[in-house]
């Protein structure tokens, strides 16, 4: 159940923020249309990069776990 | 039972305000420029609202396109 | 007393993120002066803003409520 | 008792480092544009400590203004 | 003690997965501009590692110059 | 204990923000390679700029405090 808390808390983290950045990156003043695909393709666009930069993370960490240093 | 169920409506209500702190922080600086006065133009108020709703139409795009991805 | 408290705490949150965005739109570099009447007229334009943007947030929850949605 | 009066103290102890820590990161970023010595020019200094003197003054005026508006 | 065992791993994973969500906030806006299409541009995605690993870098220096300066 | 547990938070905050405001200043896209005497100067000026924020917004709380404000 613990578990499943973090994911849920996982999920809406990635919402929110993928949100944001999609927000800023596909609408504009005065906010009177939607964008759809743009967002289709920012989201896309988000999930990968998330991906890339967990990838690069956890490697890092794991290299300084063999090197000893923490 | 009733104390659960008031902090329940406690904590949806909660839930309400942060969202409602969160928007509009992003959204009053996006829409107000300047302060010449302390009423809001109608251009202001238009800009305000657009943000709220598009930034609702975005998160549950998003939300939607996070849970098919799956 | 929850309700206090919670009251307290969003009192809190709507004077700190008020008073950034008013700073932001009132002063400027070397911030040697105080500039009094824009603070409060910023300050009224923020509190509009935050109604119309509660307004609007808590409609769309309704629509969705009443179609069923959540 | 005792050990009431001492997580008071860290309490407010712990508010205000939270504070310096908030206030040092946006004055920081308002009035430091460039890093070419590791010491700062009599400008930024009077930048920074004129940052956080209005900062607090403005914020000591919006909270005043909120409840008076009440 | 198992339990003990299990909420530290979930802990350390928790604190992981908070860190992938700045890290990919921050890098993506850095590096992204604009949304064209679905997929991240070879340009992107090194922009996208080298933001992560220089910021771990940075991280590093800063916590021991930190350390050091005690 | 609980002592140690707040200098631990201060400290990693303090890692965490100046980091931040370091990376921004001192690197820039793709980034492919480090600066670090631009990170050793600039952590300098903000160690500084934290004791200029802390000793004037300490000595403000104290004025308040010595005027019976708080």
């Amino acid at each position: 159940q613990i578990k499943q808390e973090i994911a849920v808390a996982n999920a809406t983290e990635l919402v929110s923020k993928a949100s944001e950045s999609c927000f800023n990156l596909c609408l504009q003043k005065p906010y009177n249309t939607n964008n759809d695909t743009c967002i289709d393709q920012c989201l896309a666009k988000y999930l990968r990069s998330w991906n890339i930069i967990s990838k690069t993370y956890v490697s890092r960490i794991q290299e300084a776990a063999n090197a000893g240093e923490i | 039972k009733e104390m659960a169920t008031f902090l329940d409506g406690e904590n949806a209500k909660q839930k309400i305000q942060s969202a409602v702190h969160r928007f509009n922080e992003s959204c009053f600086q996006k829409c107000v420029a300047s302060v010449q006065s302390p009423t809001l133009s109608a251009e202001e108020e238009n800009c305000l609202s657009g943000c709220v709703n598009r930034f609702l139409d975005v998160s549950i795009r998003v939300a939607n396109g996070i849970q098919g991805s799956r």
